[in-house]
């Protein structure tokens, strides 16, 4: 297996995925001869044309609209949204449309479309290029909301949301789209939506996370197995269906569960995970279920120094870790 | 009423009688549905009267084994055109099986069926248009010849989808045909409210694309100016945006009081305008619409309209579990 | 004291406020000689003029970005959005602009709006007149999120939300609006936004919840009393900030939690309000806190029997409270 | 340059060199800008540099004691003639207290500051446009004369929100200037993919008001066009559309790579139409910039530029939980 970065692993599921479907296209800001601005379009407009690997004007509604009508009448559009945090002029087109057209026509009318966008902070990226937003689809029946945190995930995941019927938000977190490195097959495979995933088996206490959440609590897991403290992280890989078994299993396993994620703890992920924990393993439970996430502060700062602040890092998950351990 | 004669626009007699029957059936369905909304039989309706030349003549003026329709609320002249049945309206009406736009989901007037060619829309105005555009991108993407028709009010066009979704179409030269009912409110919002231009046919040029503002009631007009916008957008001339001018006879809904922001005579004098009567006159004028014809016709919508509504009054309810079907694909 | 329905309520609270402070006005669709089309501003423009009661164009983005805009230059604007439902194309306005202007200029600017909307089910609303809608706010800091059950609380925190100096979301149960009524005061009061009101007192079972569910737990109370159930009932009032205090005590005090909204289960605000309980009072409770919600599907079918089936009523809200007390 | 003098627009020689000051001054500190981040020392530019022309000339025809701007990122030259200083700038680049526009919470170029009567700005574009439209509505509420100008690309003016803003001014006729620098690419996208008909003003008329394309690079059209606008305006004539023509002479900002979609030829033969040249060449001209007037000036914004950069290197950042601050009232 060769060894490929988080973004190489988003362009060879693309290329892969248009060789494979003549009616995949590629519709976003910037994709095509700059190879999008983060480069996981390039190279493919060269090998597509303009007509499947389109540079779109500067309108988020008529990217998603536009990719909604054309996968109503059979093509199976990959959208990309420059910044997740410029998703929000889109946000009627997938809460009021995309979400909901199989639903209002019983499958009459059906949206095989996916939304690529790159989330996440620790890039200087300050309040507008660095926020994570699947909070704000959590409560959205119709969507499915994916978020992949190593390029071998990656690659199964956005060709099972490519081939998926129905409309799947794709998350990247543009932290990791050089940082994190990993083994990918070279042939064909997907991985299922809505499948956790343990990414380290641990007895003292379970983290449940995300992203590039993921790669911080391994390393913390690291730092604390010297302690004698044994971690088991589930990643979730799919935040929209949850994947409840692997959540009840991985929270009984240990019965100390943290939840961690990047955005603000408000009405964030978090609450539903330990809503589900508590309704249906309460009395597994030794400790109460914690959250560790981003301050609820509107988006992380561009001064240097807050945004250090802001995010969370391998030693304040150990911490927590730690002190659940020591519950 | 017109200037113009059917016959120079290429439509025959039967043809043109074919276009009053739509507009006659769409207005007589209509009036049942207030009937029974009345009744207390149907909780809601939303109204084409006033607009049924505006409707018909334009998606008479489209080719229903190739083109879609992308419509408004209401549009029930277009999707009968398109196929759409009085009993299908009337199941959609009372919320039954039977209803090709949403098996009872979603309120009348909230249009759609794959096999009308006909995409699914919703309450949120304006919406539709990035979706007429995106189905013209597959037609051009595929190299088919399917014009892709979409319309709105005029308060409607002032959300931010109409703007994106013309310029997105202009860039790309892509077979649309943006189409707006003028009939002078937005629910209570006159135009002096609503449009800095009430001309909403001249944005057109902003975008690059050419724009016609027409008489909504004229349908031989509508169909005119809708006939050479398919014709150019099949030829890959791309879009073009036409403003119908016209009226809504009915308040906005059956929740509506329209006595609250105009005048009955105001109201009395569009109904003189009313494009059921101007079109039958002109038929009749032309020797197209006979004493027989007429009564013939009537009888049979009137029939149809009855059969239609006691089908769906006597149909049973889907089974209140089945709402949780269909959020995903189920395998 | 005068019987009030809850929709005089607001239309008394706007009246009063204009009425006291020039800078505020009303700038929605058909709220001018229409008077809403609910009839919340019926009156206000014949006593105010078309300035400060005014008719826009159909452009929820505008409303609320030309809110926004007065706002920061001293305007007090309560922007109507005629249904909840049709909030969304104003999102990015709301979500990137109104909540984060203060925090993005260190209070240099600031956004004392108000942001009316009706929501709620049960009213032949179907699909987009029917949501319920705060789930998709709760993570968004920086605006306020106020739910008033009663004519009494509209009033008191409907006057709050335009004397605050931050964005206040404002949702009104369209159905309460003509069927309840309720004493409310002719004086001027306010009730402070993010405390919670205990509408019931009891020993058995703690019900949390707002809005129209609490009259159908009310019910639901009386008729569990004659069997012997006691049940309490927490009405939240404002769901942004929640009042934790006010709900870990109302949990403590009987130990079962029975969380309702009318809104889709997964990702909703039950999910929030359950964590905070399970991080803080977990050894409190001696049964799972349980969250009774709406489907997981887009939002109510038109089909009569289908919006029954969807919508909660005393009788599920009964049998679900039994269920936790005989635990 | 320009077919113009100055005379004529009632500017003295003073202002003329006022004006250029203001120029020299916006592109002085963009170089500046890129040889920090060069070095590793701030972490982003985005730049102004091709644009001061279209961006001072429209800021020195307004007035900063009763106007409002609602710029967008590349203006660094509005918000320095409305009042911003070196030091203050350079706060923003650094991120550092003493930064008017975010305190060092927002990128540089998401200029606000309420004593400079600027509106905070954000990234997603063209949000100001209806933030611009509040404000004038306001002044109109209290009978205020100021007038609000908001700016933003050519790209970002198909947003919706761009539409939406237009159309409200418009039916209120309130005082708002929407001004559009087209410079021909939003990142790589030129204006054959992203827009219809790429005159932009002509989008004007489809609201019901005046739309001008200009010369960018003639800070005197500039000037003229938008004073005029500006007086209009007050006198309650309502809003005004106006593109600009101009070239972005650097890349996209300092995470982008031009060379992807433009050619060098382009950007040399750009270049010769820079408008510092050619309006330092017409002021030389007209004598209004002799040598010691130039040599006077370049030396003393280069102090300027160099006190803020060291000023804003040395200064401390705010504390780390100082992120936690104002996202409420604090009471
Ligand atoms: C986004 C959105 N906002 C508000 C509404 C409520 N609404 C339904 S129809 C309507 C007026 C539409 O007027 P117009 O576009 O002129 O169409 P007409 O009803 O006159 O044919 C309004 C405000 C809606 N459906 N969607
Ligand atoms: C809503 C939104 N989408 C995408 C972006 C990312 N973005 C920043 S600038 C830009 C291009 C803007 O081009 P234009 O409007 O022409 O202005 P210019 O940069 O050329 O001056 C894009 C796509 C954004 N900031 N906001
Ligand atoms: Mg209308
Ligand atoms: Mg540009």
């Amino acid at each position: 297996m060769a060894i490929k970065s988080y973004i190489e692993a988003v362009t060879d599921a693309l290329r892969e995925e248009m060789e494979r479907d003549e009616s995949i296209f590629i519709l976003g800001e910037d994709v095509g001869v700059r190879g999008g601005v983060f480069r996981a379009t390039a190279g493919l407009i060269e090998q597509f044309g303009e007509d499947r690997v389109m540079d779109s004007p500067l309108s988020e509604s008529a990217i998603v609209g536009v990719s909604i009508g054309a996968a109503m009448v059979g093509m199976r559009p990959v959208a990309e949204i420059q910044f997740a945090d410029f998703i929000f002029p889109a946000y009627n087109q997938i809460v009021s449309e995309a979400a909901r057209i199989r639903y209002r026509t019983k499958s009459d009318w059906t949206v095989p479309m996916t939304i690529r966008a790159p989330y996440g902070g620790g890039v200087h990226g300050a309040l507008y290029h660095s926020q994570s937003i699947e909070a704000l689809f959590m409560n959205v029946p119709g969507i499915k909301i994916v978020m992949p945190s190593t390029p071998y995930d990656v690659k199964g995941l956005l060709k099972a949301s490519i081939r998926d019927n129905d409309p799947v938000l794709f998350f990247e977190h543009k932290r990791c789209y050089r940082l994190i490195k990993g083994e990918v097959p070279e042939e064909d495979y997907t991985i299922e939506i809505g499948k956790a995933d343990i990414k380290r088996e641990g007895t003292d206490v379970t983290v449940i996370t995300y992203g590039l959440m993921v790669h911080y609590a391994l390393e913390a897991a690291e730092s604390l197995e010297k302690e004698g403290i044994s971690t088991h992280i589930l990643d979730l890989r799919t935040i929209k269906p949850l994947d409840r078994e692997a959540i009840l299993e991985a929270a009984k396993k240990t019965g100390k569960v943290l939840i961690v994620h990047e955005h603000g703890k408000f009405g964030g992920v978090g609450g539903e995970v330990s809503a589900i924990i508590s309704e249906e393993a309460l009395f597994d439970l030794d400790a109460p279920v914690r959250r560790l996430a981003g301050p609820d502060v509107p988006a992380m700062p561009y001064s240097p120094p807050q945004e250090k602040f802001y995010m969370l890092n391998p030693q304040k998950i150990a911490d927590a870790i730690r002190k659940l351990a020591e519950f | 009423m017109s200037k113009l004669n059917h016959k120079d626009l290429g439509l025959t007699d039967d043809q043109a009688l074919d276009i009053y029957s739509y507009m006659l059936l769409a207005r007589k369905l209509d009036e049942r549905f207030w009937l029974l909304n009345r009744a207390g039989k149907i909780p809601f309706v939303i109204s084409c009267q006033g607009q049924e030349a505006a409707q018909v003549g334009a998606a008479y003026a489209l080719d229903k084994t190739t083109d879609y329709l992308a419509p408004y609320y209401r549009d029930l002249g277009c999707v009968l055109v398109f196929g759409q049945t009085p009993t299908e309206i009337m199941m959609s009406a009372f919320a039954k099986p039977g209803d090709p736009n949403s098996h009872g989901r979603q309120m009348p007037g909230h249009f759609g069926g794959k096999k009308y060619r006909t995409l699914t829309g919703s309450s949120p105005v304006t919406t539709q248009y990035p979706h007429a555009v995106g189905a013209a991108l597959a037609s051009k993407m595929r190299g088919e010849k399917s014009v892709a028709y979409t319309s709105t009010g005029e308060g409607s066009s002032n959300q931010g989808d109409f703007h994106e979704a013309c310029n997105f179409a202009a860039v790309h030269k892509l077979p649309v045909i943006f189409y707006i009912e003028n009939n002078g409110y937005a629910i209570s919002v006159p135009l002096s409210k609503q449009l800095g231009n009430h001309n909403t046919a001249d944005r057109a040029v902003g975008y690059g694309m050419p724009g016609y503002q027409i008489d909504g009631n004229d349908v031989l007009e509508v169909y005119k100016t809708v006939k050479e916008a398919a014709d150019r957008a099949r030829n890959g001339e791309g879009p073009t945006m036409i403003e119908a001018r016209t009226y809504r006879l009915t308040p906005h809904s059956s929740d509506d009081d329209d006595r609250a922001y105009r005048s009955r005579e105001e109201v009395e004098a569009a109904k003189q305008k009313d494009p059921l009567i101007t079109y039958a006159q002109y038929l009749r004028d032309a020797g197209v619409l006979t004493e027989d014809k007429e009564k013939e016709l009537n009888d049979r919508i009137t029939r149809e309209v009855n059969e239609g509504t006691d089908t769906a009054e006597k149909a049973e309810f889907f089974a209140p579990e089945d709402a949780l079907t269909h959020v995903y694909e189920e395998k």
